[in-house]
């Protein structure tokens, strides 16, 4: 009984991988191309070096973050969004910073980590006003600060920021050394952006466990006029989930300007705010499985481009196979909660 | 009367049209109770089915059957995912609107860009003649009198006829809908469907019609304005469709007064019909009376009726019989 | 037409709601059923009307056995039921919840539902509007509403499921009447209750339900002590009242005056002492919850002043009132009370001391348990709230609030709950009151009322009586005042 | 790599937009094949769409290292946007030869020593199709679609509407200042949702404002394609596109022609000089291959005449490319006032190299914003 159990457990968390193989295999099939040749391109193309795996722990950074943002607003029952703009918030407050002070690093560098708190968190109070006091779903408030915030940044960076011999799409000029984030050896990783996204899900995961903040967010995300009835302030709380999840994923947008592009790009974001809401669900609400998550996306992304770059395939299988997995994993459950639903008992 | 307001109106109305069949398709859809968050996906996959379809096959009607396949087959998955898997609709409809968005670049990879069939313009003739509506209304092409046709059935189904009532009350309080002899998930899957298909509709509009052709993230926001315009429309077929034709006039806006401000940064002008959209979003959700008491008395009436709104109060929830 | 019910079972996980029930209605009769909370009426009830199936036992119609999958088909073999909570659609008007269902032709046919009210109206004195939507109609309309819906889908049998609560006098007379009518025309019905007058006056045969059996059946004249005791297997004790001194001004009303979209409550003025109880009379809508809300801090007034303890908090919100020592417990208890998904201990968490960062579990922990104890919860401190009974969630609600409070405001502290329940409620009130704080509750029960309350204040469609001096009044006086005869 | 079969040798482009988008990568991507075609032993690797849109978290330096890992010698990367980090990859791999496509940091000396940059003079190639249009139009409206701005994209928009003042008035008899030449801006080389006008709905609104010619200025397809549908409705429209041969063919009846871009001889020299070890830095801006724009070996830009043009209208084009070809017709040539009035040339200045290449706004007489 126990190990067959067990078995069903294990087929149960490994079904959506398979399906998710299942449906790629035909696709790529459907386009002509061997499944295992590009399987084993994103696999090579993420594992092969050191490097490699150093490029994979870049991309968990932000998605760490900004999925740790999302724990926050998730457990008071808020859909944030908005955490692209958010990131981006924390990008511009980071470029702004290194724009107009002139300092040696010890200073810009905790400055600037500082700045993207700040940013994001400003982002995120803004979206939480729109929410509470004006009534707006947060998905729709938070999709329309996110192209405010990209319109934002394309506007600085054709603007006031422009490089001296002219703007384009890719940035302003790159920042002066004392705003680069210090490196691991000769890979493009960064200890400091590490540790901070490792202390950020650590933090929330604390948070929402055991403080009593964390439990007024999730009284309000069951019952919001209940948790307003137990003396919780509801908007206030609400709000402030905003901002410390905007406070996270704009310290996820200043790290990707001072760590990884150096300097301020349009779409500075990458779409790792929308990714890190399907990591928040792939990983069930729970902040003990999005580091796994975290890396097999970032896996996945990295590994991905040598697909276009050896098979002339669209990198966008990376995307299918990360929504593909969510798809399979919600649906999965739902199976599992289905079929595993007792009987009434008849009599006892 | 000033040709260019001619000539714009027109445009906006066929340009429109997509948009009215997917705000009119998710209308219906939350009128039962489902929301089907994964427009953004649905239209961009089925838009890419659509165009690949007519393509292949060189038949406009092929494409458009294919494209309705395509958005009724997503809808359905949300439906059964949120009520026969008892999972949460959002996440289903927001993961699906990433999947599908990366399945049309990967299987339209090879239609990208490829000149295909279009939708011939047709004027009706007798009513093109009336002076200035006939220009804009009926010197069009069928889609666009279809996406008349599909507000006006819209409109009489939902307060005319006893199956739009049925409809209505599931979307209301499907515990009443039962105890009368509704099969209240079985009108949810039927309108899930019908607004997955209109969705569907729509993405063909796009790549047979109005944006010619298929490229990588043909269609890509379009989505998220078509599910904004139902909550701005107030679930109401004739504001649904007002609000797409408002956000076509405020994308041209865009584009026609840039030249004339040439201070203005065009970034501006870039973003502001999606920020505007978010404007409208927050007059009709916000403190409406604070808004009506502050305005001169003959506008508070108008303002109150256009802004008046209110989800179907089931919209979300689940129902499961006893 | 002959109902037999045979050995229904229907268990909730471990709940036996209904263990083993067997019952039989006749045609012409009105049948009582009586029980106390959680006894498995609704329950029994929703399975003949087929709203849930039994897990076992067979429905007979005239002898036949009859599965019924839906309310539909129930409908069809002539069975309807109204819900405690009428189950209407309240966004459609009053035409369109008549046409809902009832068969027709493709299209709305609104003319020929405007006659079925009509007629159907006539013959049992009811006058709805057609036009308006439901929301706006009160408890009784709409049970009114619905039973001319049922009626003109033909139905042989009618189950009313605590039709009195949220009613008012003159309502309730009406609906006897009809309800007497019915019998007389040779339906059957079958009337839910736990208010031993009710089925006194109305009932000709009673069965009474107790812990999901059957614990006896008896036909009129029904002696209120045996009644008593089939529900509860003893009898009942008493709390009693001791008058106490009042204290100093808690509240204070100045001139207030608030909205809602369908009310407007005008110049109200209140004095609340320490320790004093004052009922709100009225029908449900007539102003009283907004009173309450506004003293709550859950509303805000467009004029006037509320002083509480002598400090102007007009227009302050709900937490500020909550710092003042005021506290609303709402009806509604799942919906704005508990937070369902949240155990028992993590409610006592969030309803204690919230200052600090980590949770002091041992603290939530002991209170939780104290509580439990304390206020007879039947549950545990990992029991999530929405597994708990509807009378336990009402103690859950009481054993949440603050230990000092100045002002508790109630919306319904007893309803639907029974008798033993509702004493022992009001025991606990009682005590708060002995130790300074004020109330202020609203109850349809006028008994309810009268034997609580130091003062009443009656209300009627947005108008306030000078509080009553309790003392003074009778049920009749306040029957009079609610109907709206002398404000 | 592939040892025993001789030295092949790799290079890599790297694409901004999709390499089939009909438009400035496809011609990118199709001077690759053009160089695996004429120099023997030569294999493109190639990425594209790499934007931030479209490749979340792709950089350039990930792609460099991916194509250095499969053996590329030498790296061309193909878009404005790749100026600041062309230069940062280049000094990480100081002996990687990179050829940076449009801009200047080899002539400013911002760019490392292994970075060229090469540009073809488009400057003709708008003035041709300026032309064009101006020969075209009914309305006297020509609309321009135009990307985001920057000096290139605002020079090559003037050139265009230079172009059409002088055909204008030297072959239709027309005073040019009664001709009308609107510019709107997407915001970048082709559409991105949200952060982009929608081409296909500016290039609707331009035709409704009473363009009836419409120049591309944009990577991709959509002014031809509007065009085109309109046509079908009757209208009397035509279009310009840009930078791919082949762009006509997606609606050859409204195609007045196309002026292109032709990569492939560039490449093969650039990758020649690799082979040869004589790589070196330098900005290069390189005119029209005068006696045969069109010559597939010799010329960086060309004009493929567009079907819609009459035999007569052609004649004129022609005209006018030798015209330009032999100097008798100048570009930038005063009197020239900037969009603001400030002088730029004086009556018979004719611009130097870098006036042109830093024009700092459009030209009085066009419609439009300048920044
Ligand atoms: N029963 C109710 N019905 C409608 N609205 C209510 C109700 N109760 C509270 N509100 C409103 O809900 C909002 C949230 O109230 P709450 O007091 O919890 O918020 P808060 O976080 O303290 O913020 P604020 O600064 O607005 O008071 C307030 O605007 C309040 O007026
Ligand atoms: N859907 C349900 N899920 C779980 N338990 C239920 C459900 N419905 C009823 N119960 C439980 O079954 C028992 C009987 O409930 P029922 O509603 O039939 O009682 P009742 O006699 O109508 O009580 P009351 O007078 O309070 O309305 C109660 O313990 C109740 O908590
Ligand atoms: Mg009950
Ligand atoms: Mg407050």
């Amino acid at each position: 009984m126990t190990w067959r159990a067990r078995l069903t457990q294990i087929g149960v968390a490994l079904a959506p991988i398979g399906l998710t193989l299942v449906m790629t295999m035909f696709i790529l099939l459907l386009a002509g191309a061997d499944p295992f040749e590009a399987y084993g391109n994103i696999l090579s193309g993420a594992f092969e070096s050191p490097k490699k795996i150093a490029d994979i722990a870049v991309a968990m950074v932000p998605l760490l973050l900004c999925s740790a943002g999302m724990l926050v607003t998730f457990a008071a029952g808020l859909w944030n969004i908005g955490v692209e703009g958010q990131m981006i918030a924390g990008a511009l407050m980071t470029t702004w910073l290194v724009e107009s002070l002139t300092a040696p690093a010890g200073v810009i560098l905790p400055l600037s980590v500082v700045a993207g708190l700040i940013g994001g968190a400003l982002w995120g109070l803004l979206v939480g006003l729109i929410r509470t006091y004006g009534g707006v779903n947060e998905i729709f408030a938070g999709l329309g600060m996110n192209f405010v915030a990209s319109a934002l940044t394309n506007y600085l960076i054709f603007g006031p920021w422009r490089p001296p011999d002219g703007a384009t799409m890719s940035g302003t000029d790159p920042f002066p050394p004392s705003a680069w984030m210090p490196l691991l050896g000769t890979t493009r990783a960064s200890l400091v952006s590490i540790l901070l996204s490792v202390i950020a899900l650590v933090g929330v995961w604390l948070v929402l466990r055991g403080t009593y903040w964390g439990l007024k967010l999730r009284a309000i995300g069951r019952n919001i006029r209940a948790a307003q009835r137990l003396g919780v302030s509801t908007h206030r709380n609400m709000i402030l989930a905003f901002i410390v999840c905007g406070a996270l994923a704009g310290l996820a947008g200043s790290l990707q300007t001072t760590a990884v592009y150096r300097r301020l790009i349009p779409q500075i974001s990458g779409g790792y705010g929308y990714l890190s809401q399907l990591v928040v669900l792939l990983s069930g609400l729970r902040a003990e499985w999005v580091p796994l998550v975290v890396f097999f996306f970032s896996a996945v992304q990295v590994g991905s481009p040598r697909l276009e770059l050896r098979m002339q395939l669209d990198s966008s299988m990376g995307g299918i196979l990360q929504a593909g997995i969510v798809l399979f994993f919600l649906l999965v459950r739902g199976f599992r909660e289905r079929w595993r639903a007792p009987e009434r008992p008849k009599e006892e | 009367m000033n040709p260019l307001i001619i000539e714009t109106a027109k445009s906006v109305i066929a340009s429109s049209a997509p948009l009215v069949f997917a705000g009119i398709g998710e209308m219906f859809t939350e009128r039962a109770g489902v929301v089907n968050l994964s427009l953004d996906g649905s239209i961009l996959l089925s838009a890419m089915a659509a165009f690949a379809i007519a393509f292949l096959s060189g038949s406009l009607i092929l494409g458009f059957l294919g494209g309705m396949l395509v958005g009724m087959l997503i809808a359905l998955l949300v439906a059964y995912g949120a009520i026969a898997l008892k999972q949460d609709q959002v996440a289903i409809g927001f993961v699906l609107t990433l999947l599908c968005a990366d399945l049309s670049s990967f299987i339209g990879k090879p239609f990208v860009r490829k000149p295909g069939p279009s939708v011939p313009h047709w004027p009706i003739p007798g009513l093109v003649n009336i002076p200035v509506i006939g220009r804009i209304l009926f010197d069009q092409d069928v889609l666009v009198y279809a996406s008349y046709a599909v507000i006006l059935v819209a409109w009489v189904w939902l307060f005319y006829t006893q199956a739009g009532l049925r409809l209505r009350s599931v979307g209301e309080r499907p515990e009443a809908a039962f105890a009368r002899g509704i099969a209240v998930n079985r009108v949810r899957y039927l309108y899930t469907a019908l607004g997955g298909a209109l969705v569907g509709l729509a993405g063909g509009g796009y790549s047979l019609s109005v944006k010619l052709g298929w490229s990588h993230r043909h269609t890509a926001g379009i989505g998220w304005i078509a599910l904004a315009i139902v909550i701005f429309g107030g679930w109401h077929p004739f504001r649904v469709a007002f609000g797409a034709y408002l956000f076509g006039v405020l994308k041209s806006v865009g584009s026609l007064l840039q030249p004339g401000f040439p201070n203005i940064p065009t970034q501006v002008f870039q973003a502001a019909p999606f920020a505007l959209m978010l404007l409208a979003l927050l007059l009709v959700s916000g403190d409406r009376e604070g808004l009506a008491r502050r305005l001169p008395k003959p506008l508070r009436a108008i303002v109150q009726a256009l802004l008046a709104g209110r989800p179907p109060a089931g919209l979300g929830k689940r129902f499961e019989q006893g | 037409m002959k109902i037999q019910l045979r050995d229904i079972y229907k268990y909730f996980g471990p709940v036996r709601a209904n263990d083993g029930i067997s019952l039989e209605i006749e045609s012409g009769v009105i049948h009582g059923l009586l029980g106390e909370n959680g006894a498995g009426k609704t329950t029994l009830m929703k399975i003949l009307s087929g709203y849930q199936s039994a897990d076992r036992g067979t429905i007979l119609l005239n002898g036949r056995p009859v599965h019924f999958r839906s309310p539909a088909d129930a409908i069809a073999a002539g069975i309807g039921m109204l819900h405690q909570d009428p189950l209407d659609v309240p966004a459609f008007s009053a035409l369109e919840n008549l046409a809902l269902g009832s068969p027709g032709g493709p299209f709305l046919n609104r003319a020929r539902a405007r006659r079925t009210l009509e007629t159907l109206g006539r013959r049992f004195g009811f006058s709805l509007d057609p036009d308006a939507p439901v929301s706006s109609l009160t408890v009784g309309e709409r049970q009114q509403l619905e039973m001319v819906r049922l009626l003109a889908l033909g139905v042989r049998v009618i189950i009313l499921d605590e039709p009195t609560t949220g009613i008012s006098a003159p309502q309730k007379a009406l609906l006897f009447q009809a309800l007497h009518q019915l019998s007389q025309e040779g339906l059957a019905v079958i009337f839910v209750s736990h208010k031993l007058e009710e089925v006194q006056e109305l009932c000709s045969r009673v069965t009474v339900l107790r812990q999901g059996k059957v614990a006896g059946e008896l036909r009129a004249p029904f002696a209120t002590d045996e009644m008593v005791s089939l529900m509860f297997g003893q009898a009942l004790g008493t709390y009693g009242r001791r008058p106490i001194p009042l204290g100093e001004i808690i509240l204070q009303v100045e001139n207030l005056t608030v909205r809602s979209p369908r009310l407007e409550l005008n110049g109200v003025h209140l004095t609340v002492r320490a320790g004093e109880v004052i009922g709100l009379a009225g029908l449900e809508g007539s102003g009283q919850r907004l009173l309450m809300l506004a003293c709550a801090g859950l509303q805000k007034p467009h004029g006037g002043r509320i002083i509480l303890g002598g400090q102007d908090v007009t227009g302050r919100p709900y937490t500020t009132f909550l710092r003042h020592g005021v506290a609303f417990v709402p009806a509604a208890r799942l919906e704005e009370g508990l937070v369902p998904g949240l155990t028992l201990r993590e409610h006592f968490a969030l309803a204690g001391d919230t200052r600090g960062f980590l949770i002091r579990w041992d603290e939530a922990d002991a209170r939780a348990a104290q509580m439990i104890a304390d206020f007879n919860i039947v549950g545990q401190a990992d029991t999530r709230v929405e597994a708990l009974s509807g009378g336990n969630q009402q103690r859950a609600l009481l054993a949440l609030l603050p230990e000092r409070l100045r002002l508790l405001i109630l919306e319904h502290p007893t309803r639907g709950l029974d008798i033993a329940s509702s004493r022992w409620i009001w025991h606990r009130l009682l005590e708060r009151r002995e130790r300074g704080t004020a109330i202020l509750f609203t109850s349809t029960d006028l008994d309810e009322l009268v034997e609580y309350s130091d003062r009443i204040v009656v209300f009627s469609g947005g108008k306030m009586s000078a509080p009553l001096e309790t003392s003074r009044v009778t049920v009749e006086e306040l029957g009079y005042l609610i109907g709206g005869r002398g404000l | 790599k592939k040892a025993g079969q001789g030295e092949e040798f790799v290079f890599g482009v790297i694409l901004v937009g999709p390499y089939n988008d009909h438009g400035w990568s496809e011609a990118h991507y199709n001077a690759g094949k053009y160089v695996e075609q004429h120099v023997p032993g030569t294999r493109m690797v190639y990425l594209d769409k790499l934007n931030p849109a479209d490749r979340k978290g792709t950089t350039l330096e990930q792609v460099v290292d991916d194509m250095v890992a499969d053996g590329a010698k030498i790296i061309f990367t193909t878009s404005d946007d790749f100026a600041a980090d062309t230069d940062v990859v280049a000094a990480k791999y100081p002996d990687l030869p990179f050829v940076h496509i449009s801009g200047d940091h080899a002539k400013t000396g911002k760019a490392p020593k292994n970075v060229a940059n090469y540009m073809g003079q488009m400057e003709y190639g708008k003035a041709i199709a300026g032309c064009a249009a101006a020969l075209k139009t009914q309305t006297k409206t020509i609309g321009y679609l135009g990307p985001l701005v920057n000096d290139e994209t605002r020079r090559l928009a003037a050139s265009a509407y230079l172009g059409a003042r002088y055909c204008y008035s030297k072959y239709r008899g027309g005073d040019p200042n009664e001709l009308r030449f609107i510019v709107t801006w997407i915001g970048f080389w082709f559409n991105i949702p949200g952060v982009t006008l929608d081409p296909t709905e500016v290039a609707n609104d331009l035709f409704n404002s009473g363009v009836d010619v419409l120049l591309s200025g944009i990577d991709t397809t959509e002014a031809i394609v509007v065009a085109g549908q309109r046509a079908d409705k009757g209208e009397k429209v035509w279009a310009i596109p840009y930078d791919y041969e082949n762009a006509c063919d997606v609606k050859p009846e409204v195609c007045l022609g196309t002026p292109y871009f032709n990569w492939g001889p560039a490449y093969v020299r650039y990758v020649e000089a690799v082979r040869n070890g004589k790589f070196k830095q330098e900005w290069v801006w390189d005119p029209p291959y005068w006696k045969d724009i069109n010559d597939h070996d010799k010329s960086p830009v060309g004009f493929k005449m567009g079907p819609a043009l009459t035999d007569a209208e052609k004649k004129q084009v022609e005209e006018y490319i030798k015209d330009l070809g032999s100097g008798k017709a100048k570009l930038f040539v005063g009197p020239l006032n900037l969009q603001d009035g400030t002088p730029y040339l004086k009556a018979g200045e004719e611009a130097k190299p870098d006036q042109i290449w830093y024009l700092p706004q459009l030209l009085q007489g066009m419609e439009g914003a300048s920044k």
